[in-house]
């Protein structure tokens, strides 16, 4: 005998708080297609960046109550209310988008980067003299499935907001349209990421069919409560193979990482910000979520693989970056060396690792957002100029620019008091702290040779005179773009010099495993006659969704419109062989 | 946990069921081979129709009707013909040559590759058999006989799934903004650059690209 | 100019410096309120560090406000540096003016800087180093730049050796390579690109690990009680535990980066290119101050973080320094370029520091302690000498200078001195720490010593011959023109000389002050070393005090009655004794027995 | 699991193969489209099946998802394809040539 009637619907608890960011971003990119297509280009350009920044900036504003919802008003940035008490970690939408530090911070920071990657954009098209408002709601949308990914709780949540990332991206990437290497980039981007999309789904359904879910809570339960001994957990070893491999193409980890040069040079400059920062962000938020979250107590299968990852990465992205020409080449080579930095925090599979993570990728962002910028501003109009030689003599024409960029590229190489060497410390930290010192040196070791390529850069912009064809004219910075240049500089000396803040708010933002709260029954009336609430053991109930263990409060239910007869289930509450404990007082007692 | 096995529905395959796979399966593969075997583009493109649609077979022999129906209405329908006409737009339907590799090694790797994936999976069904989905039975819904297969799907879109369903349509959007941008023109085409070397100057003295030049020296 | 500076400096320095213990040996950070009053040691960090913020701020057009405010800094900071030295309490062997402030709270890294005997001397080395260098050497162009670097340099060089968190020192000795980089790459001479890149190559190759080798010793030995983090110095030598093989591993992780920066023999090479493409000033401070941070680095993060693997690794310094002497000097020898054979014979006098400090003795590392003061100021002179030099004849090969003595006396004068100091010659800077390096050494590993008082004569024979070369003979028609030092050249160099005559005839005051610390250091690697005694021996002490008291004859026959007892070795030399002082040809040295 | 599910795996397996070696393999760039579908439609058989051996619904509406994801991708790629034909009429994937690697 069943509680419900079979066709009852019920629908998951929904905490709006946690979901207003990406509420805001999307509402943004939306409204903002909606008014370039009926302004039908009377409304000037500014307009849609100032749109995009002011959605941007919506979207951190509505971050910070879920900040002040997980970790006390007191950390609140802007306001504070004492009446709200915090209550930690939780997920929301039946447990698929998960609301912990984690997940919080990120979405502060992607939020923030995108205020710098519209800005430069801004100026880019400026200088282009373009409209394309398509590509601040493009990246909009992409900077919305960011924030999906970080928050993802759900392998195919995951998978969804990924695509939607991706699928701006392979746009992006092909959008400037009168440089065929632009669509080229576009087409070599969709390709590989369809492509690993695939693999990353095909270690979804091994996945699903080990451990007959995809809910990253369902996983790390299933796996705590059953042991896959020899054979049987192939399957779960398989896919979680695939899925690394799928992250690995993502993030373009050496030996998945040829798409990424080529990309990095045919995408249109500033979106090559978005690119390396955004994108970033998201891919490894989500990796780290799904391996040392879900598959935790997995770790001694994925951390081997990961930690040969890290070696090529680091390795290989140094010694590709030292024979490149191309200023855009060799940024992309020395960002698949970082990401090698950054999987020594995911190895390291502990909160400091995260911690580390979560700085590197801060820093990371401040550091790549600033470089691009520079690169935006030396490729001059038609966005071309790209070779070493362009840079000739440029702290001699430009010294501004070429200042800055020697600052990011020496920020880059891990001088100290800048972010840069701060993330590379909180790395060797994560990985000493794990065991793994012998990475921590490969790393550093590594960091010495990709130093070479940032001063190669340094050389030339410094101490090498301009060849005959190099453009010596002087390279502006617009208001834009300087906005961008000097925030990241900012936040890349002040990261630096004063690493605290950041170090807290970092080892704060842990994932979390936190259950769903229970469903709602959709209620058909409006007259409640009886408050229900149950105590579902382990086994979950007949008739509900999934095993949700706890309590569940189904508040005031009008049962008849329920097709629940009262007299019915008086009759079994005293028979007692419903097998878990249910509360009900009745307003109106049956019989 | 072989209580999965219990509770996966009814317990036998008919006759009919086996009949199907097999002819199915015959087909999917067969339209597969032809996918990366035409040399024609024209050809692989009505191949995958062939392995689409046997798949779409295939889910209606395992019972889900929904899908088979949007497989052969989305699959066949729409994407292999948007492909087909573009295709005959580009005017790009010429025959390609297998046999040239443009890489080299590029062929022995992609074999080797792919017998490590079909290996792979061979190896799970082998060396674990029945006890291969070792998952816990009916996690988010149970299969129900008593409603229909699109019932159920659409009662999951919108509960347990519905922030991946409203993720979809961003993404649709996301997909039909992409390929409005992609159609514009731009109002001039920069010219295709010649082909750079690959050889980029290596070199670990530095003084080839600085000592020279600076003319000025201190003190 | 100094005035808002200072004031400025003080104000924010107050903001910064406001939680501090003063104390011998701080045990751990009261965050409460501290004892008021200048924080001097914070000073010599961040006034060098506003002054390139000012230049950076001042705008290029504004070239003479640039050298000002370089100058002025400089010589603030200087001051202050001798003040500190004023104001040392000479009894004191620990760490004193310690001021600790809270950093990054979570990894528990603090601000904590603080002076001992040993990084006294580094500090006023700085102080008095960079002063000179900017007075001394002019830039030809871009000013702005060059004395921002330098300014941001002095701050490096002053962090390292005040530095007394582990993240700290690493931070300011990484900071160092930045400005010497482009000072080296931007002002440089020749293949100044090529020398400056492989300077940082080579430098940051070495403290690669070192970061490493931090990380690892503070989760490590840094865990106290709270099982935390800690990168505190004093903290993790004194409680630090950690097994003896983890200990010589990242030993070997710290070694490296302080070899590199010595340099040890094998890894020199990146030192003559730098030191001859360096512009003067550059030449001056690298020298004189940089090279100090690996030998600084082997006393105050090898032997006192980690006595035992020190222990272990001895021989192999010992041998690396002394192969280093007798290279750097046949290899000088060698030179056709007067730039690069000083350079050369920097790499053989830094072999000498090496073996001083790993002779374990309180003999070896004061001696050693010395003589990078020593070599400091007199290789920083002869830098000096020589970029007067290439200003007038804008060339530094042998081959084409010739009798300058005829032309420029006064200018081959000031060389003379310098090089006779250079060489070790009694009387001089140059000789006593090279002597008791040497006595220290001989206590230590007898035939060592033999091989490194062979590089003495080595670097007579290089030096006196390149002299000969350069100044006498006659001068021909393009030297003819040789002009002679003026007034406003030589006064940089009065410091110098006075320094190199009076460390020379009286090094008794800077030794007071260095003894007590390497004492304590020396108690401090005994007391971690299970079996270990400082090796000092009768044959050392007898040998000081006959060689110089009563002749050798009765040195070596205690030789032969004491025999090898350490242990007999150091009663005998220690209390009975009591500090004997040998005097000779007007050096005071004074010795401590071994067992006190 | 039945036997047949077994036989379903392995299908999925050989199928996610072919497009796999596909897609390296060949140069047109509308076949590399076609080869991601294979992939793509070996994920959707392995999911029914493993719904089905689980007795699970969530596979089929995965399955969905994915078609929902394989139309999105196919849209924008053909875009891009179409506006880079649109330059070099006879290129195929190889003579994406401008950019090295």
């Amino acid at each position: 005998m069943e509680l419900f009637p079979s066709d009852a619907v019920f629908t998951p608890d929904v905490s709006w708080v946690a979901l207003w960011p990406m509420v805001v971003m999307a509402l943004g990119g939306l409204l903002l297609l909606t008014i370039s297509s009926l302004g039908k280009g009377r409304i000037p350009r500014p307009f849609y960046a100032l749109w995009a920044v002011l959605t941007s900036v919506g979207s951190f504003i509505t971050a910070i109550p879920l900040w002040a919802q997980v970790h006390g008003w007191e950390d609140a940035v802007l306001w504070y209310d004492p009446e709200v008490d915090p209550t930690g970690p939780f997920s929301t939408v039946g447990g698929v988008i998960a609301a912990d530090g984690f997940s919080v911070f990120l979405t502060m920071l992607i939020a923030v980067s995108m205020v710098a990657v519209v800005l430069v954009i801004e100026a880019y098209l400026d200088r282009e003299q373009d409209r394309f408002p398509e590509m601040f709601a493009l990246t909009m949308f992409a900077a919305l499935g960011g924030m999906v990914m970080v928050s993802a709780n759900d392998l195919i949540v995951l998978l969804l907001g990924l695509e939607t990332l991706s699928v701006a991206a392979y746009v992006l990437a092909a959008m400037d349209l009168r440089r065929v290497q632009s669509q080229e980039a576009g087409f070599k981007y969709f390709v590989l990421g369809a492509f690993s999309s695939a693999f990353f789904l095909y270690g979804i359904a091994f996945i699903y069919g080990a451990t007959g879910g995809t809910g990253l809570v369902h996983i790390t339960d299933f796996l705590a409560a059953n042991v896959l001994l020899g054979s049987s957990g192939l399957m779960l070893l398989l896919g979680l193979g695939l899925l690394i491999v799928g992250f690995a193409f993502k993030v373009a980890l050496v030996p998945f990482h040829s798409w990424s040069p080529d990309v990095y040079d045919g995408t249109p400059s500033p979106l090559v910000t978005f690119m390396s920062s955004v994108v970033k962000v998201a891919a490894f938020a989500g990796m780290l979520r799904v391996l040392v979250m879900a598959f935790e107590s997995a770790g001694a299968d994925w951390r081997p693989v990961i930690q040969g990852l890290a070696v090529l990465s680091l390795v290989g992205g140094a010694l590709g970056a030292i024979v490149q020409s191309n200023v855009k080449r060799l940024l992309a080579y020395s960002s698949i060396s970082h990401a090698g930095f950054i999987l020594l925090g995911v190895e390291a599979a502990s909160d400091v690792g995260t911690a580390a993570v979560v700085i590197y990728l801060t820093a990371y962002s401040a550091l790549v957002i600033g470089s691009f910028t520079v690169v935006t501003l030396v490729a001059r109009s038609g966005d071309r100029l790209h070779t070493l030689t362009d840079y000739q003599g440029l702290g001699r024409t430009s010294p501004l620019v070429a200042g800055l960029f020697t600052f990011f590229l020496l920020a880059q190489a891990g001088v100290p008091f800048t972010a840069g060497f701060y993330a590379k410390f909180s790395a060797v930290i994560a990985a000493v702290d794990a065991g793994t010192a012998w990475l921590a040196a490969v790393a550093m070791l590594s960091a010495v040779i990709a130093a070479y390529l940032y001063l190669r850069l340094v050389v030339t912009m410094w101490f090498v005179d301009p060849a005959a064809e190099t453009d010596t004219s002087h390279v502006g910075v617009p208001a834009a773009a300087g906005i961008a240049l000097a925030g990241c500089a900012a936040a890349v000396l002040w990261i630096g010099i004063f690493p605290n803040t950041l170090t807290d708010w970092a080892e704060r933002s842990v994932p979390a495993v936190v259950q769903p709260a229970p469903p709602n029954l959709v209620e058909s009336g409006d007259e409640a006659d009886a408050d229900v609430e149950f105590e579902v053991g382990p086994d979950g109930m007949p008739g509900m969704p999934g095993p949700m263990p706890g309590e569940m409060d189904f508040g005031e239910l009008d049962l008849e419109s329920l097709g629940i007869d009262p007299a019915e289930l008086e009759a079994m509450l005293e028979g007692g062989d419903l097998g878990f404990d249910v509360d009900v007082e009745f307003e109106d007692p049956p019989g | 946990m072989p209580e999965a096995v219990l509770l996966g529905g009814e317990q036998t395959t008919t006759a009919v069921e086996w009949v199907v796979f097999i002819i199915a399966a015959t087909t999917t593969l067969l339209g597969s081979f032809g996918v990366i075997m035409a040399r024609n583009p024209v050809h692989a493109a009505l191949s995958l129709v062939g392995s689409l649609f046997s798949v779409a077979v295939l889910f209606l022999n395992q019972g889900a009707e929904f899908l088979a129906a949007v497989q052969v209405i989305v699959y066949t329908g729409a994407i292999v013909i948007l492909i087909l006409f573009v295709l005959m737009l580009l005017g790009i339907d010429t025959e390609e040559d297998l046999e040239d590799e443009p890489l080299r090694g590029q062929m022995p790797v992609a074999v080797g590759i792919g017998v490590l994936l079909t290996a792979s999976v061979f190896a799970l069904t082998q060396l674990v058999g029945f006890d291969v989905v070792t998952g816990t039975p009916e996690v988010t819904a149970a299969i129900r006989d008593d409603m229909p297969n699109i019932n159920q799907i659409g009662r999951l879109l919108f509960t347990d799934f519905v922030v991946a369903t409203q993720l979809a349509g961003v993404m649709l959007t996301v997909a039909v903004v992409g390929a409005v941008v992609m159609a514009r023109r731009p109002r001039e085409y920069q010219p295709i650059p010649e082909p750079e070397s690959m050889d980029a100057p290596l070199s670990l003295d530095p003084t080839d690209q600085g000592a020279d030049n600076g003319a000025e020296v201190a003190d | 100019m100094g005035g808002p500076i200072t004031a400025f400096a003080s104000g924010l320095l107050a903001q910064l410096g406001n939680d501090t213990t003063n104390g011998l040996v701080h045990e751990s950070v009261q965050l409460a309120e501290g004892a008021p009053g200048f924080p001097l040691l914070p000073a010599l960090v961040f006034t060098p560090l506003l002054g390139a913020l000012l230049i950076g701020l001042i705008p290029g057009s504004r070239a003479e406000l640039h050298r000002a405010t370089a100058i002025i800094t400089a010589v603030v900071t200087g001051v202050f540096s001798l003040y500190l030295l004023a104001i040392f309490d000479t009894a004191d062997p620990g760490f004193q003016f310690v001021e600790a402030t809270s950093w990054v709270s979570s990894l528990d890294i603090k601000f904590i800087v603080g002076v001992d005997g040993i990084s006294l001397f580094m500090v006023v080395l700085t102080g008095i180093l960079f002063p000179i260098a900017l007075f001394a050497a002019k830039p030809e162009h871009n000013e702005k730049g060059y004395y921002l670097w330098l300014t941001v340099l002095m701050a490096g060089c002053m962090g390292v050796f005040v530095a007394m968190d582990l993240f700290l020192f690493f931070l300011a000795f990484e900071l160092t390579l930045v400005p010497l980089y482009f000072l080296i790459g931007k002002w440089g001479h020749g293949r100044r690109v090529y020398a400056a890149n492989k300077f940082f190559l080579y430098t940051m190759g070495g403290s690669a690990l070192m970061l490493v080798a931090i990380v690892g010793l503070a989760t490590m030995a840094g865990a106290g009680d709270d099982g935390g983090i800690s990168f505190d110095l004093v903290k993790i030598a004194n409680d630090g535990e950690i097994s003896r093989d983890v200990a010589r591993l990242l030993f070997v992780g710290f070694a490296l980066a302080f070899a590199v920066k010595v340099p040890v023999f094998p890894l020199h090479t990146w030192l003559p290119d730098a030191h001859t493409e360096a512009p003067t000033a550059g030449s001056v401070d690298l020298a004189g101050v940089l090279l100090k941070l690996g030998t600084y680095g082997f006393i105050r993060y090898g032997l006192y973080l980690f006595p035992e693997a020190s222990v272990w690794a001895a021989p192999v310094l010992l041998t690396l320094g002394a192969i280093g002497i007798i290279y750097g000097g046949v290899v000088a020898a060698m030179q056709k370029n007067l730039k690069r054979l000083v350079a050369y014979s920097s790499v053989a006098h830094m072999g000498f520091c090496v073996m001083g400090i790993f002779a374990l003795n309180s003999h070896g590392i004061e001696g050693s302690v010395l003589q990078m003061i020593n070599h400091g100021i007199i290789t920083g002179a002869l830098f000096i000498l020589l970029g007067y030099l290439y200003k007038r004849r804008h060339t530094y090969e042998i081959a084409k200078l010739s009798g300058i003595q005829k032309v420029a006396p006064v200018f081959a004068g000031l060389f003379t001195l310098f090089m006779l100091a250079s060489i070790g010659v009694p009387g001089l800077a140059g000789f006593v720490g090279e002597f008791l390096v040497l006595v220290g050494v001989f206590m230590a590993h007898r035939w060592w010593a033999v091989v490194a008082a062979a590089g003495v004569i080595l670097a007579a024979l290089y030096m006196l011959w390149a002299y000969q070369r350069v100044f006498h003979g006659e001068p021909d028609e393009e030297n003819k023109g040789f002009g002679e030092i003026k007034l406003k050249e030589a006064l940089p160099l009065a410091p110098l000389v006075a320094l190199v005559v009076f460390l020379g005839v009286y090094p008794k005051p800077v030794i007071d002050r260095i003894q007590p610390s390497v004492a304590s250091l020396i108690e401090h690697v005994e007391a971690q070393v299970p079996g270990f005694t400082e090796p000092t021996s009768q044959h050392g002490s007898e040998l000081l005090g006959g060689d110089l008291d009563e002749g050798s004859g009765d040195g070596v026959s205690e030789d032969d009655v004491a025999g090898d007892d350490a242990e007999g070795a150091g009663a005998a030399g220690g209390p009975d004794d009591d500090e004997p002082q040998a005097t000779l040809e007007g050096v005071t040295v004074t010795v401590t027995g071994g067992g006190s | 699991m039945r036997q047949i599910d077994l036989g379903y795996l392995m299908l999925s397996g050989l199928v996610f193969a072919i497009g796999a070696v596909g897609v390296l393999i060949r140069r047109n760039p509308l076949v590399l489209v076609m080869c991601v579908e294979l992939m793509l439609n070996a994920v959707n058989l392995t999911f029914v099946t493993f719904g089905r051996a689980m007795n699970d619904m969530a596979g089929q509406v995965i399955v969905f998802f994915v078609l929902v994801i394989a139309a999105a991708e196919v849209v924008v790629g053909l875009g891009i394809i179409v506006a880079m034909k649109r330059r070099q009429p006879a290129a195929t994937a190889d003579d994406v040539s401008v950019l090295r690697g």
